[in-house]
Order: structure tokens, then C-alpha cells, then sequence
């Protein structure tokens, strides 16, 4: 049996970047068909990695079948989901699940029948053989680096929260939180739930700025909550004066952050994400030996860099690339 | 107990005194809920905070009102979340396109009256009841909403339609006033119309309404249907507000829409419910929720604050009505 | 049996009041074993007050409770007082059916207290067995073992009473037991009566039928206001004597004055419902009150509802003035002027918790309104007059229904289509469980219906009744119409003779 | 119509035939959704995926079974999937620390016959409406397993355990084999047992089963505390299935129950309901899952399917009804 994952300090980690490098040219898997398990398409997030599976398959000339669950909850619905995918048609699983283990016993007979699974993003399966995607921790710290760069005085600020006990919004909110407080000058004012939804996140802005009017800045979830957030600063007149950061890098941030209204948001590029973990699954199929852990980039991306990640696909690959040459 | 019954005054002597009180009573568990607060946090009691409080609540007070006809009927609405999705994402799809406002809020009001129509021909013509149906419309609208739009939000709303509803009107946020106004016409039509009578009549015994002519479809039908206008307008305030239309918006509105109106004093056997004590129950639930983040309440404990409160209130409420 | 020390059932001072409103006033009564004690009054007298206090159902403000000298405690909480009352062996038949309509006879007969084969599985056999053999002293052909949703209210009633007898009580209340039942099946339930006094039980009887008061109870004690108004021989004292007791004046008794006029205003042609209303035809007349007399299961209460919308027919025609009339609803029976009053006041008429005028108000809305406005200040005088002819008590229009006796109840729901102004009324047992006092208000107001050129029907069990205010009168016997008969020289027996024939 | 006779038949004579009737109509369904699924791809009928299909609603049905009695007293509950959670990780937690599995079992069913016991308890003592209590408790509970766990999902349940809950008897995986059984003993409690008796006559009519003499206050506890037992059953099942508890399992469950209890018959007015129908009701939906997903239709048209499936077996079910 494997240890438990866990992709910060999994010694077998790769980045992506040097998957090529170190396992050689891409397999030739034309024909081949692949099963998709996502965990909602009811988020932009996931219907960008959903994109990057269509991408990847179409370069590839393979075939994937996305199924998402119906909402951002329905645990039960897509562990039925998986199981009834479960089969020889597919040739590889690449699955989201909802929690760290609502899909256990689908991957256990996906293991069974010997079909590779790959977990992607978020959730941490606990004996999965192989995982990719990004630090969530990482998403909060990076944020919380901008505030401390970027102020270093300090002030008041404010994190609004995904789903109570979801792992995500918990690593983040961690990783924010630690580094915040950890820097000394800053104080976190405030940390409650918007629960993924822009009206909750909207609301509960609202209420933190009233009480506390020196707030310099939020760290949202996910970006959904961010231009929440947005709004209900905008409302309160504080615009410029009370930095939001979300989290995901959808296309919406994007808008938003050109029109000077959020101030960034952690990108962890789902598209390129859905082609790596396509690639992936791809290679286990062929038969390739792959660490258990393969890293996906993620970035702090403002006005002043959007740039550099908003170009042609190439060009974003390639500031990628250099991204992780230049990380220590 | 007296701000109560000034409250329900205009009301006149033909409101049953029972109804008062009831009402006095959720308006006591309103203040006691308030004074914790107040006593936990000064800023509470700001003139500021008290509007923030209003124009919060006010989206679930829009549902809610339209929820409470529909209980007071008998039924039960959970469709309103998605109804309130369809109709925002088709309005806003509408607008950013160039149609102009008149006619994208004509479209949008359509559909949420649409929405209420099936619902309510469904439950009145087809016989079946009314959580499974809105159960099944709960899912198909939200679909409908999700297909329209590819599950992506619609940005972009201009700024002329965001001022419609994000201004004031003297201290007044505008949404306040826009509930307040639906409050009065929901009071006039339950109190002061054929309509409001039947409604009434059909919750409270459907068969001897059914004898005494009363026409049962189209009060069914009607009531559904003004819950789906009401959802319609609701999520027009917060389209307004936070500039986009998502098709997931309005998720568990149902709940919170319920929640107000039976803490307002509504019974879900029908026959029975307040337009002021609904007001009054979301009142308490945003009080609740603006109460808690401001003391920086950590989730799962808002999350349990919560669940206390509901019961609590209801509690309180029912201690309040035997003592009075 | 040596004379008792102590009266088998005594009430002391019992008091009850509803906020301001006193509804009993210290009543005192005792029974003996073996005595049937009547307790009469206009409605809303508190003889169902006094009644639910005795079995523990209803808390008393003061008072006392005594069975065999021994005080009932526990007069104080819902529950416990209930058991309290069962245990010193008091049994209640109420006046609304207490029944849960998706269980069978038999669980309804045995509800709250089923019999258990070892501790846990109920013992359904027997439970059937003796539920059946109590029933067949009263009907025979009533199955235990269907829901009792199945059956209508007579028989309903029958299981009602059937319940009380079931626990071998020791005091019996009745309230109203014979409302819906037929003659036939009050000499059965008198049979039992003496059978039960014969057994030393005590029974307090509440009945507004005067002469089944007489024929079964010695001794009454009659109410007013919910106060005392005496103790007297029921036996030794005329109807009127004891009529002027209950409401405190004299009754006259009107003379019949016809009013019948040529047009037809109502007819029907061959009119069926499978199995329940075979080719039914006759015509009404305008100004005419018809009776319709028949055994329960008639097939009355469905030609009602044939003529008021509520079911289609499947064969025949139906005419409202000289026109072939297709009925499909409720309101387009209204539309033609037809008004139905149900037999099954709390399920079919009222909404319970709306107020009395609202009640009243109901189908007449669209008339006193404009672009969906009710101008309520002309509708409210309207009904406030109707209700001040009807003699409605208490004259308070914005107390929900529920709190009123059931007379009052009936007279709202026929001021309805007053108000309404119905040219066709469907009455069907329009005076189940209503005073005499009111009772003769309502007969008035069916004749005065007649004379202001209306037609009525009166679907009455009670033949005197029929004969009270018919012009004609029609009699039902399996769905059929078995006689049609004109009100000169009709008599209860010849009514009978046709109700009853044989078949075969 | 002759499977649900023989169905049915075990309840004798004393089953009302309408109820057989009734099942009768959702077994149709049933059928007929079947025959869509099966000509439209083959796997449906393979034998390996029925039996997939009765493994993925073991855990709905048997949370339904316990909704269905409640719906029967006149009751909901929405409080089932936090029970669920808060007794699924304190038997986890129990058994990981050491504690005999017995105990540890012991300790969980504690907690769900509690969760059921407040429930009870506030709304028949107490007298609120159970929409609202459990709505209350619904986050009450679920900020209890949150708080708990702190949010992390209880991992390392040893294999002792799983496998109590994940072999299989003959072909019968064993969760379908315990729901068998609890259905057997539900139905015996409904159809056998005062108790059973008790649930039905005091949805029926709560007014006139308390005149008769009818334990109100215990009847609705117990009823309750039933539906908490099943909760944390179905809580077993499902962990032993994942291995893990989390405190945020049970999400929606509450829906999935109540509509495969009202697919099987129960009225939301109380009084009525199938031990038979909730069953076939949860592989209904048990089934319409399965199926799309075996089409690989996409996620919002599975949500658009899944409305228009419940619509149309209520419509299915009455119209079979009103010809039976
Ligand atoms: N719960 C209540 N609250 C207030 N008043 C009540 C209540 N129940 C009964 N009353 C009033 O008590 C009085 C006595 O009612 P009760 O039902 O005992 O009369 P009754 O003699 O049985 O009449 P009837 O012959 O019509 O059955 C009535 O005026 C009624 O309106
Ligand atoms: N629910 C039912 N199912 C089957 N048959 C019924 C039902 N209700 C009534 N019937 C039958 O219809 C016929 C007429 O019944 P009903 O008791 O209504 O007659 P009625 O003359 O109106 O009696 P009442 O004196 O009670 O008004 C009877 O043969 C009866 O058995
Ligand atoms: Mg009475
Ligand atoms: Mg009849």
C-alpha cells in the first residue's frame, strides 16, 4: 500500500515542466479513449480543465468522455458516476472528486480492473498512485507575499472562505493565513464563509468593511467570491483603496483585473492543467513509469504581469517554463 | 408588543388578533437577537449597519413574500433559486445584447411567470404535490439556466441598469424601498382581494373552497406565478448589485425564502401567514448573518449559530404567542 | 341492587372560559347507574364544552369531576387527563367524527389502545373479531377490516358509537350520536341504550332531536348560554315546554304557504352516475321547495353533487331554465345559480381558520369587486345583515369559524349563497346538529327563499322535516326515484313505505 | 400489475388495495424508464451493472425508509445527511482510537437516535413545525461534525470493518442485503406493531389520534429516532465503502430521501406512504443516474433529465393510479 499522498513534500514530485525530459517523447495513443470524472461544470474552473482535456485529445487524436457531477455537492451522484464508468472501454480514469473520499471505492475497482487513475487537482486521495495538479497551500502564500511586498506597514486584512471543510478552501485559507500573521504587521480582521457564491461573498464584504474601514485587502477562495467582493467594495466607495485577490485565473478575473476592479487572482491554469494530466494518463497507458506527483504551475497574475500569462498558448507555456527554470 | 400592533394597524380591526400577536412575536425574538449583538459589538446599531442589515435581507424578503403566498396556499416553492436564475441570465443575455431595458425585463418577468405557471399547472391541473414538483423544477430550471448559458456568467451589465438598483432613495438603499412596495401590494392582495381570500381559502380546506367555488387552478396557478415574478425581481436586485448573472445564482435561496416565512409565523400546513411576519423573518436571518461577520464568527461556528437561531427563534416566537 | 351512596357520574360547579368569554357557568348535574340523562340547548349552549371537560379532552376553568364518589384526576393536562378520565371509565362519543381515514374499522375502533401478542405485534385477529362483534349489534354490514375513509358518515358514526361501547365504560357521553343516522338505526342504538342501562352505566345524551330526547332519557338538564337553566322529567314536559326552556321564549311554528309557480327552472332528464344515481328525472320549480327523502346510502348526497357540479354524470341531461346545461365545475354550476350546502360541514364547508365572514364571503368575492379589489365596507353591511336575520350567535363577523357551534356554522355557510344570490339551492341535511330554536330559523328562511322566487331542494333524513317545508317531495331508494309524491295528504309512513320497499 | 400484487401480497388482506395499486404504478415506471435505458445501450440489462444499480441506492433507500416513516406521522426531515456525518465520524474517530467495533457502533447509533430524539422532541413537546426544526438542525448538526473533526476527514478505518460492509452474500453485495432487512423490518413496524400504528393514525389525524388516546409526543420521537438510526446505518455503509468519514457527507441526501419516498407514494400531507414504493423509489432514481451516465450524457442534461424524470413518473405513477 502507498503512504498517504500529499504533494507538498512527496519526495517522487515533478515538475511539469520536465515531464518530456524525463520520460521521453509522448507515447503514440491516437484512437485511444479516455474517462473524465470532474467534479461540477457548474464553475468556471472546471469547465477551463475540461477545455484542456478537449485540447489535449484533439492534439493527441484521442477520445475523452467528460462527465461532471450536478453540482458542486452531489458526492453521492458522482461516485455512481464513476462507477458506472468504470471498464475496459477507457483506457485511463482521470477523476476530481469532490472530497478527499467520496470516490474511494470507484477507484479501488478502477484499480481492480487495472485501469490507471489519475487524480487531478484539489482533492487528496489518499492512495492514489497518481496525482496532478498544484499546491493549494500555495495559493494563499502567494497572495499573502503580495500584501506583504506590496505593504510593507502592514494593515487590516480579510479572507472570505470557500464551503466550510472543503480541502481547498481550507489549504488556502491556511496558507494565507499563516504567512499573513507570520510577517507580523498585518492583522486578519476577519475570516468567514462566502461559500463559493458571489452573493454570500458580496454580503459578508459588506459587513467586514462596515466594521472595520481601515481593511486593506481580501484574499478570496476562488475567484467566483472575489468579484463578489469586488462589487460590495465598489459599493463602498474603497475602490483602490482595498485590494481583493481570488483564486482559479478564470476568464472572468481576467476581465475584471483589466478593468482595474480586482486587483489579482492565483492562477493555476486549468486549461494547460487538463493537457498535462491528459498527458499524463496517457503515458500510464503506454505503460511509462510516472511519479507519483506531477506539479502544475500556478501564478500570481495582476495588471502589470497579465501579459505575460494572457498570450498565445505558446507564449503562456513558455513564461511557464520559465517560471519554474527560475523558482528556487 | 405595542410596536406590533401599530404595525399591524393598517391592517384595521378585520386582521384576527391572533395574527398580532404572532407577529409581536417574532418581532420580540427580532429585538432580542439584536440586543446580543448590540451588546457584543457597538458598531451593531449603526444607522449605517441597520440599512446594510435591510438591504441585505431585502432579496430574501422579495422570495420570501412570494414564498409566503405560496405556503399560505398550501404548497411549497423550492423552484425559486432557479426560476430567479433563468429569468436573471435571459434579462442580463438580453441587455448586454442591446435589447432595450423595457423590453429585456418584460423578457426576463416572462420567464419567471413561466417558471410559476408550470409549476403551478402542475400541481393544480396535474394533481401532484407541490415539494416533488418543485423538487423536479428545482433541477430543470436550474438546467435550463446552466444549457442557456453554458454555465459561464453574463457580464458586462451596463451601468444605467446597475443604477436602477443600487442607488438610494433619500437614506433609503433602492431595494429596500422596491420590497418595501411589493411588501404593501402582497398585504393588499392577501387582505384586500378576491385573490388574497382564495388563497387563503384554498390552504386552509381545498375541498370546501372547491365547493364554494372557489376557482382553484387559476389561484393555484396565480400564486405560483407571482412567486416566479418575485423571483424574477429578486434576482434582478442582485444582478444589479454584483453586475453579472451566473446561472448557479440563487442557490438554497429556497431555504432562507422558508426559513423567513415560517419564523414570519407561517404554517407550511397551509391557511395560514403574515406578509409583515415574513418581512419581519428576514429581517432576523440577515440581522443573524451581519451580526456573526462582524464578530468574525469562524464558519462552523456560523454554521451552528445558524442552525441555534432558527430554532431558537422559533422557539422564543411560541413562547411569546402562549404568554400572550 | 341496594341504593348507591354515591350517583354514578357528578359534576360539580364545572366553569370554562375562553378568555373573556364564558361558556360554562358553574354547572352541576349528577347521574345515577342505569340513568340516561339528556342535555339539551340551542347551540352553542356548551353542551360539547361540558362534554370534552367530562372526558378530559377540554381543561375546566374550576369544577370537579366525580365517578362513584371517587374525584377523576389529573384534570389539568391535555394527555394525562384524557387517561385519567379513561381510566375512572368515561367514554365520549364527539360530535365531530374523531376518525383517522386511512386506517381500517377496526384500528380506528381500537386506536390508542391496541391489543399486543407478546409485546410487540398487534393482534389484529382479535382486535377484527370483537371490533365485529360489538358493530353487529348496531350494523351488521359494516366490514372492519375496510379504511374507514370508505365508508360515509352514517356509518362512520355507527363506529363511533361502536368505539364507546368497545371499553365497557362505566359513564358514557354522547354527543349528537344520532346527527346522521337513520330512524331504523336509532332503534338499534335505543336498544343498546337500555341494554347498557340494564348494565348499570351511566349515559349523558346530547341530542338536538326532541323526541328521541324523550324516548330515551327521563331526566334532562337543559342550558343556556352556558348557564343553568334546570333539571327536569324530560318525559312529563311537551316539546314546546321544553323548547321555551332552551331558548327562553315561545317558538311559533309557521304555517306552510305555497309559492310554487309554473316556470321550470330546473330539470332533469334520465340522469345517472354509474352505480350510484340510476335515470334520475323530475323537475323543480320556481319558488318550489323540493324534499328529498330516502335510507341512507340513497344515493341523495350523489344526485347532489350531479346537479352541483362536483361530479359528472355519465348518462342523461340536466336543464336549467328550459336550457340543456353540459355542468362541468363547481363555478359553472354557480354561474347557472346553483349553490350547494354539503352534507360534511367541517370537511366539505368551512375553512376553519378563517373568520366567519370571510367564510360567508367566499363565493361572492367577484361580485363586490372591482379590478380585483374587494369593496369590503358594502360586502361586510350585506353580511352583517344576514347574519343578524339568520340569528347568528355571537354576532362577531371576524372570529374564525372554527369557534362556533356547529348550528351557527351551517347558517354561515347558507348565508353564502344568499349572499351570493343562488336562484337554485341545493340543501343537503341542512339542519344535522342544529337546534330546534334554529332549526325552525332555518325552515323560515327556506320558505322565505321559496316565497322571493328561488327553488330549493332539502335532502333531509328527518321526515318531519320534509314535511316541514316541501312543496313535493321526492323519494330515493338504490339511486332511483322511488316515488314522486305531492305534499297534500303525505304522511312520515307513506314516505317510509317508499324508502323501504323490498326490491325483490 | 401482477409483480406488485405478489409484491404486496405478503401484507394480506389487510393492505388497502389502493397502496398496491400504488406501488404498482411506480414499478411501472421503473419498468419503463428500464426500457429506454436498455434499448439504448445494451450494458444497461448486463447483470453486473443491475446489481450496481441496487448497490448505488442501498444507501438512498435506506435513509428513505426512515423518511418515510416520518413523512407518514406528518413530519420531514432534513436534518438526515448532518446526522449522518456527526454519527459517521464519531464511530470513525472511535474505531481508528482503539475502541471495540461494537462499542465504537454502539457510540454512533447513540448519537443518531439523539440527533432524532432533539428533532422529536422540539417538534412535538415543544409543537414547531419539522420543515423548520430540521432545517435548524440540518446546520446545527453539521456544524457539530465540523467542529468535531475540525473539518478533516477521519482516514485509516481498519479493514476489519470495511469488509463488514463491502462483501458481498452470494451475488447480493451487502449493503443490499441490510436494506433488505431493514425494509422487512420497517415494513413489519409500519404494518405489525402499535407503534407502526401509531405513525399512521398520527398523520392522519393527529386531532382525533390524541382524543383516542394515542402517544403523540413518544409516537413522533420514535419516529425520529428511527429516521436517526437509519441515517447513521446508511452512514456505515457508506464509509465502510469510501474508508474514510468526512464531515460534510450526507449532502443532499435529505432530497434524494424525500423524493424517493414521494416517488413511492408518500403523501408530504402525512397519513400515507409504502415501505415498498420508497424502495422502488430509490432505485428509480438509482437507476436514471446509472443510465445517463452509461449514455455519457453531459452534466446539465443529466440535471434537465433528472427534473423532467421525477415530473414525469409523478404524472406516470397518477396516471397509472387513476386507471387502476
Ligand atoms: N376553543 C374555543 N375558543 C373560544 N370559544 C370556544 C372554543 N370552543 C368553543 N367555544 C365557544 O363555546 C360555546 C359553546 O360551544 P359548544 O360547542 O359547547 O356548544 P354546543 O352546545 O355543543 O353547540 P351545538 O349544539 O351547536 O353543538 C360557543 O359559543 C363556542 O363558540
Ligand atoms: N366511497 C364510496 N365508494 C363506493 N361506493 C360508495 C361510496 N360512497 C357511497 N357509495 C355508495 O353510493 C350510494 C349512495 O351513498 P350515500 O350514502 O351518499 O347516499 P345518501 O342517500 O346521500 O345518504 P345520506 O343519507 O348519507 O346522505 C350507496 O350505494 C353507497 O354504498
Ligand atoms: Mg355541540
Ligand atoms: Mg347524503
Amino acid at each position: 500500500d502507498l503512504p498517504p499522498l500529499n504533494p507538498d513534500t512527496d519526495p517522487s514530485r515533478v515538475n511539469w515542466s520536465d515531464l518530456d525530459s524525463k520520460l521521453g517523447p509522448r507515447p503514440d495513443v491516437h484512437g485511444q479513449r479516455y474517462g473524465v470524472v470532474l467534479k461540477t461544470l457548474t464553475n468556471e474552473y472546471w469547465r477551463l480543465l475540461a477545455d484542456g482535456y478537449r485540447k489535449g485529445a484533439a492534439k493527441d487524436g484521442v477520445t475523452v468522455d467528460i462527465q461532471a457531477a450536478q453540482g458542486e455537492s452531489d458526492q453521492m451522484g458522482q461516485l455512481s458516476m464513476m462507477e458506472t464508468m468504470v471498464g475496459p472501454q477507457y483506457k485511463a480514469l482521470l477523476i476530481s472528486p469532490q472530497t478527499d473520499a467520496n470516490l474511494q471505492p470507484a477507484i479501488d475497482s478502477a484499480i481492480a480492473a487495472k485501469i490507471p487513475v489519475v487524480d487531478v487537482d484539489d482533492a487528496l486521495v489518499g492512495n492514489i498512485a497518481h496525482f496532478v495538479g498544484n499546491v493549494q497551500r500555495e495559493n494563499g502564500v502567494r497572495v499573502a507575499d503580495w500584501f506583504i511586498a506590496h505593504d510593507p506597514n502592514g494593515g487590516e486584512v480579510a479572507i472570505i472562505e470557500g464551503q466550510a471543510g472543503v480541502f481547498a478552501a481550507i489549504q488556502r485559507t491556511a496558507g494565507f493565513r499563516d504567512t499573513i500573521v507570520k510577517s507580523g504587521k498585518f492583522k486578519l480582521v476577519a475570516s468567514v464563509p462566502g461559500n463559493w457564491d458571489r452573493q454570500q461573498s458580496y454580503d459578508a464584504a459588506t459587513n467586514i468593511l462596515q466594521q472595520n474601514p481601515k481593511l486593506i485587502g481580501f484574499y478570496c477562495n476562488n475567484d467566483t467570491m472575489a468579484l463578489g467582493v469586488v462589487e460590495a467594495v465598489k459599493a463602498a466607495n474603497l475602490q483602490g483603496k482595498v485590494a481583493v485577490f481570488g483564486t482559479d485565473g478564470t476568464n472572468d478575473a481576467y476581465v475584471s483585473i483589466k478593468a482595474g476592479d480586482l486587483t489579482g487572482t492565483v492562477d493555476s491554469f486549468p486549461v494547460l492543467t487538463g493537457e498535462i494530466a491528459l498527458d499524463v494518463a496517457e503515458r500510464l497507458a503506454a505503460g511509462q513509469t510516472i511519479p507519483r506527483v506531477v506539479a502544475t504551475p500556478q501564478a500570481l497574475v495582476t495588471k502589470d504581469n497579465m501579459a505575460r500569462y494572457k498570450g498565445s498558448e505558446d507564449a503562456q507555456r513558455q513564461a511557464l517554463i520559465q517560471d519554474a527554470a527560475s523558482a528556487p | 408588543m405595542e410596536a406590533s400592533m401599530s404595525v399591524s394597524s393598517a391592517g384595521g380591526r378585520r386582521l384576527p388578533v391572533r395574527l398580532n400577536l404572532r407577529d409581536a412575536g417574532t418581532l420580540f425574538g427580532l429585538l432580542a437577537i439584536a440586543a446580543v449583538f448590540a451588546l457584543a459589538t457597538p458598531n451593531f446599531l449603526s444607522q449605517h449597519n441597520l440599512i446594510n442589515i435591510l438591504q441585505q435581507s431585502s432579496i430574501n424578503a422579495c422570495v420570501a413574500l412570494g414564498m409566503t403566498l405560496v405556503i399560505i396556499s398550501g404548497g411549497i416553492d423550492l423552484s425559486v433559486g432557479p426560476t430567479a436564475a433563468l429569468s436573471a441570465v435571459l434579462t442580463a443575455t438580453m441587455i448586454v445584447s442591446g435589447v432595450p431595458m423595457p423590453l429585456a425585463f418584460a423578457g426576463g418577468l416572462l420567464v419567471g411567470l413561466a417558471c410559476g405557471f408550470v409549476n403551478g399547472a402542475l400541481i393544480s391541473i396535474a394533481g401532484l404535490q407541490p415539494f416533488i414538483v418543485t423538487l423536479g423544477t428545482l433541477s430543470l430550471y436550474r438546467a435550463l439556466a446552466l444549457i442557456f448559458t453554458n454555465g459561464t456568467p453574463v457580464l458586462g451589465l451596463p451601468h444605467a441598469f446597475r443604477a436602477l438598483f443600487n442607488g438610494t432613495i433619500g437614506p433609503l438603499p433602492i431595494p429596500v424601498a422596491i420590497v418595501a412596495v411589493v411588501s404593501l401590494v402582497a398585504w393588499f392582495v392577501l387582505r384586500k382581494t378576491p385573490l388574497g381570500e382564495y388563497i387563503l381559502a384554498v390552504g386552509g380546506n381545498e375541498e370546501a373552497s372547491r365547493i364554494a367555488g372557489v376557482p382553484i387552478v387559476r389561484t393555484k396557478i396565480a400564486t405560483y406565478m407571482i412567486s416566479g415574478a418575485l423571483a424574477f425581481l429578486a434576482a434582478m436586485i442582485l444582478i444589479g448589485r454584483l453586475g453579472a448573472a451566473e446561472p448557479v445564482l440563487g442557490n438554497l435561496w429556497e431555504l432562507d425564502a422558508i426559513a423567513a416565512a415560517a419564523i414570519g409565523g407561517a404554517s407550511l400546513m397551509g391557511g395560514k401567514g403574515s406578509v409583515v411576519g415574513t418581512l419581519l423573518g428576514a429581517v432576523v436571518l440577515g440581522e443573524m448573518r451581519n451580526g456573526l461577520t462582524l464578530l468574525n464568527v469562524q464558519a462552523f461556528y456560523q454554521l451552528l449559530a445558524t442552525g441555534i437561531i432558527i430554532i431558537v427563534a422559533m422557539l422564543v416566537d411560541r413562547f411569546t404567542r402562549g404568554a400572550g | 341492587m341496594n341504593a348507591q351512596p354515591h350517583p354514578r357520574l357528578e359534576l360539580r360547579g364545572l366553569t370554562k372560559q375562553y378568555a373573556a368569554n364564558t361558556v360554562l357557568d358553574g354547572i352541576s348535574l349528577s347521574v345515577q347507574p342505569g340513568e340516561v340523562h339528556a342535555l339539551i340547548g340551542e347551540n352553542g349552549a356548551g353542551k360539547s364544552t361540558l362534554l370534552k371537560i367530562l372526558s378530559g379532552v377540554v381543561k375546566p376553568t374550576s369544577g370537579s369531576i366525580l365517578v362513584d364518589g371517587k374525584e377523576v384526576g389529573g384534570q389539568t393536562v391535555g394527555g394525562q387527563s384524557m387517561a385519567a378520565a379513561r381510566a375512572a371509565g368515561i367514554a365520549m362519543i364527539h360530535q365531530e367524527l374523531q376518525q383517522v381515514p386511512e386506517l381500517t374499522v377496526a384500528q380506528n375502533m381500537f386506536l390508542g389502545h391496541p391489543r399486543v401478542r407478546g409485546g410487540v405485534v398487534l393482534d389484529r385477529a382479535s382486535m377484527e373479531r370483537e371490533a365485529a362483534a360489538v358493530l353487529s349489534l348496531l350494523d351488521p354490514s359494516i366490514d372492519v377490516s375496510t379504511p374507514i375513509k370508505r365508508f360515509r358518515v352514517a356509518a362512520r358514526q355507527l363506529v363511533e358509537i361502536a368505539r364507546a361501547l368497545l371499553f365497557r365504560a362505566t359513564v358514557i357521553a354522547m354527543d349528537e350520536p344520532t346527527s346522521s343516522l337513520m330512524p331504523s338505526e336509532f332503534e338499534r342504538l335505543a336498544e343498546v341504550i337500555a341494554d347498557l342501562q340494564a348494565r348499570g352505566v351511566a349515559i349523558i345524551y346530547v341530542s338536538h332531536k326532541l323526541d328521541e330526547v324523550r324516548r330515551v332519557c327521563s331526566l334532562g338538564t337543559v342550558l343556556r348560554d352556558g348557564r343553568f337553566v334546570g333539571t327536569v322529567d324530560v318525559r312529563e314536559k311537551t316539546e314546546p315546554q321544553l323548547v321555551s326552556m332552551m331558548v327562553g321564549r315561545d317558538l311559533a311554528v309557521q304555517a306552510h304557504r305555497s309559492s310554487v309557480r309554473d316556470e321550470v327552472v330546473l330539470s332533469a332528464e334520465h340522469l345517472s352516475w354509474t352505480g350510484r344515481v340510476e335515470d334520475v328525472s323530475f323537475q323543480l320549480r320556481r319558488g318550489e321547495v323540493l324534499g328529498v327523502a330516502g335510507l341512507v346510502g340513497a344515493g341523495r348526497t350523489e344526485l347532489m353533487h350531479l346537479l352541483a357540479g362536483l361530479q359528472k354524470p355519465t348518462g342523461g341531461t340536466i336543464a336549467v331554465g328550459g336550457k340543456i346545461v353540459a355542468i362541468r365545475s363547481v363555478r359553472q354550476a354557480i354561474r347557472l345559480g346553483i349553490g350547494l350546502v354539503p352534507e360534511e360541514r367541517k370537511r366539505e364547508g368551512i375553512v376553519p381558520l378563517r373568520s366567519i365572514l370571510s367564510n360567508t364571503a367566499i363565493t361572492a368575492l367577484p361580485r363586490y369587486s372591482r379590478l380585483g379589489w374587494t369593496r369590503s365596507g358594502a360586502m361586510r353591511a350585506r353580511i352583517v345583515a344576514l347574519f343578524k336575520d339568520l340569528q347568528l350567535r355571537p354576532l362577531e363577523p371576524d372570529k374564525p369559524i372554527r369557534l362556533f357551534s356547529g348550528g351557527n356554522q351551517q347558517k354561515a355557510i347558507l348565508a353564502r349563497w344568499l349572499l351570493a344570490d343562488s336562484r337554485i339551492l341545493l340543501l343537503d341535511e341542512p339542519t344535522r346538529g342544529i337546534d330546534v330554536g334554529a332549526k325552525q330559523e332555518i325552515y323560515r328562511v327556506i320558505r322565505d327563499l321559496a316565497a322571493s322566487g328561488r327553488s330549493v331542494i332539502v335532502v333531509s333524513s328527518e321526515l318531519l322535516e320534509i314535511l316541514t317545508v316541501s312543496d313535493r317531495v321526492l323519494v330515493m331508494r338504490g339511486g332511483a326515484i322511488a316515488a314522486d309524491l305531492a305534499r297534500d295528504g303525505l304522511s312520515e309512513d307513506i314516505i317510509m313505505q317508499h324508502a323501504a320497499r323490498e326490491t325483490a
